[in-house]
């Protein structure tokens, strides 16, 4: 089992895409090491996290099968 | 939790000005209704450098956002003495003019609908994972940012 | 005052749930608003110590209501950045479950058409001179008293 | 030239009428003794006055063809 990372509004102008997976990684800190290596473009972005559909405000431990979300300011209504 | 019937939240593309007739039509059976608090979302034709707005494209996460609504119903319905709530947000593009956002608070008396409503919509705005992408008669986008 | 056109404040028995579309649908040529703010007042069936409550028949001193209405009307226009404003009222009698009031605010941004809207509301049952008469299953009668 | 009064809402459960022509008096304090004194069911009753559609709070100077409304607390909405 990995991760799933999903990519929301203005973050997959960035990316081109909207979900990856990738192999585990220890923390949200890292995950965001590993993901800006790869999308450069989101080191300038302002976003917060989500894992498991639960917004963090801290580094996050991560278990096999979480799912990530990249969720950059919200503007529905 | 006054109301157990599920409504689907996300609707694709605009809200049509109808529904807001049926949806209170409905209500007049509940009888112990005093009040009704409605808010709708309309696109603004706004200019922006980039271009006039022509229409608002919504994405969403949507099983946070469900959840998420989840959560602000029932911390709403336990703050004020409600009747029933019923929220509707659009999906994908949304014209100019249209309707992209239905919210429809009842109450016995009308300032526990009136306040519900208004503390919904900020709720909506803040916490809910969906974006909106503007999209200009020039065919650019800009990503919406809420005020 | 940003509109000048004159709808009637008074309409005769209940105003139909299809007003509120049929206003609604209206105003989707009008690009600059981003927020509608509606309130509806539906009679309610309360039990009183007279009895159960399957009416309200509403007299008015029209005259001055409307006057009052148009200074309230200026007011609002003047304290909040407004798109627009509709208001009516029932009179005769209107059957419990049905509408009696229907408040119709639009503004370009969320706030003002909501905070207008609900100042509306309160002073349209402080300041304008209309009584409600409540009717009860048993034909006895009694004159309502707002909260 | 008279007075007209008109009697609003509760008000008519009393009177059994909504309106009536009266002779000038000096002013609306004048009004209510002469009226309550035909209507002796208003004096248990709570009413405001408007003059020619003006609310009015103290007592007022009345003239001939002026318009006085007896309302009790209104029940809009």
């Amino acid at each position: 089992m990995k991760i799933q990372v999903l990519f929301f509004g203005s973050l997959t102008d960035h990316t081109r895409l909207s979900e990856l997976i990738m192999d585990l990684v220890e923390d949200t800190n890292q995950l965001k090491q590993v993901i800006m290596q790869s999308y450069p473009g989101l080191k300038m972005a302002k976003f917060i996290i989500a894992v498991n559909k639960q917004m963090i405000q801290e580094n996050t431990i991560l278990k096999k099968g979480d799912i990530v979300a990249l969720m950059p300011p919200f503007s529905g209504g | 939790m006054k109301e157990k019937k599920k409504h689907p939240f996300f609707l694709q593309g605009a809200i049509p000005a109808q529904k807001v007739a049926d949806d209170l039509q409905k209500h007049s059976t509940k009888t112990a209704i005093g009040a009704h608090s409605i808010f709708l979302g309309q696109v603004r034709s706004d200019q922006h450098e980039n271009g006039l707005v022509q229409a608002i494209e919504y994405t969403a996460y949507e099983e946070m956002a469900l959840s998420k609504m989840e959560e602000i119903r029932e911390g709403l319905f336990a703050k004020y003495e409600l009747s029933c709530m019923h929220v509707y947000h659009s999906l994908g593009t949304v014209a100019v003019g249209e309707i992209c956002l239905f919210v429809f608070v009842s109450s016995k008396h009308r300032k526990n609908a009136i306040d519900a409503c208004a503390e919904l919509v900020e709720l909506i705005k803040k916490d809910l994972p969906i974006w909106g992408k503007e999209i200009y008669t020039n065919t650019n986008t800009t990503w919406k940012v809420n005020q």
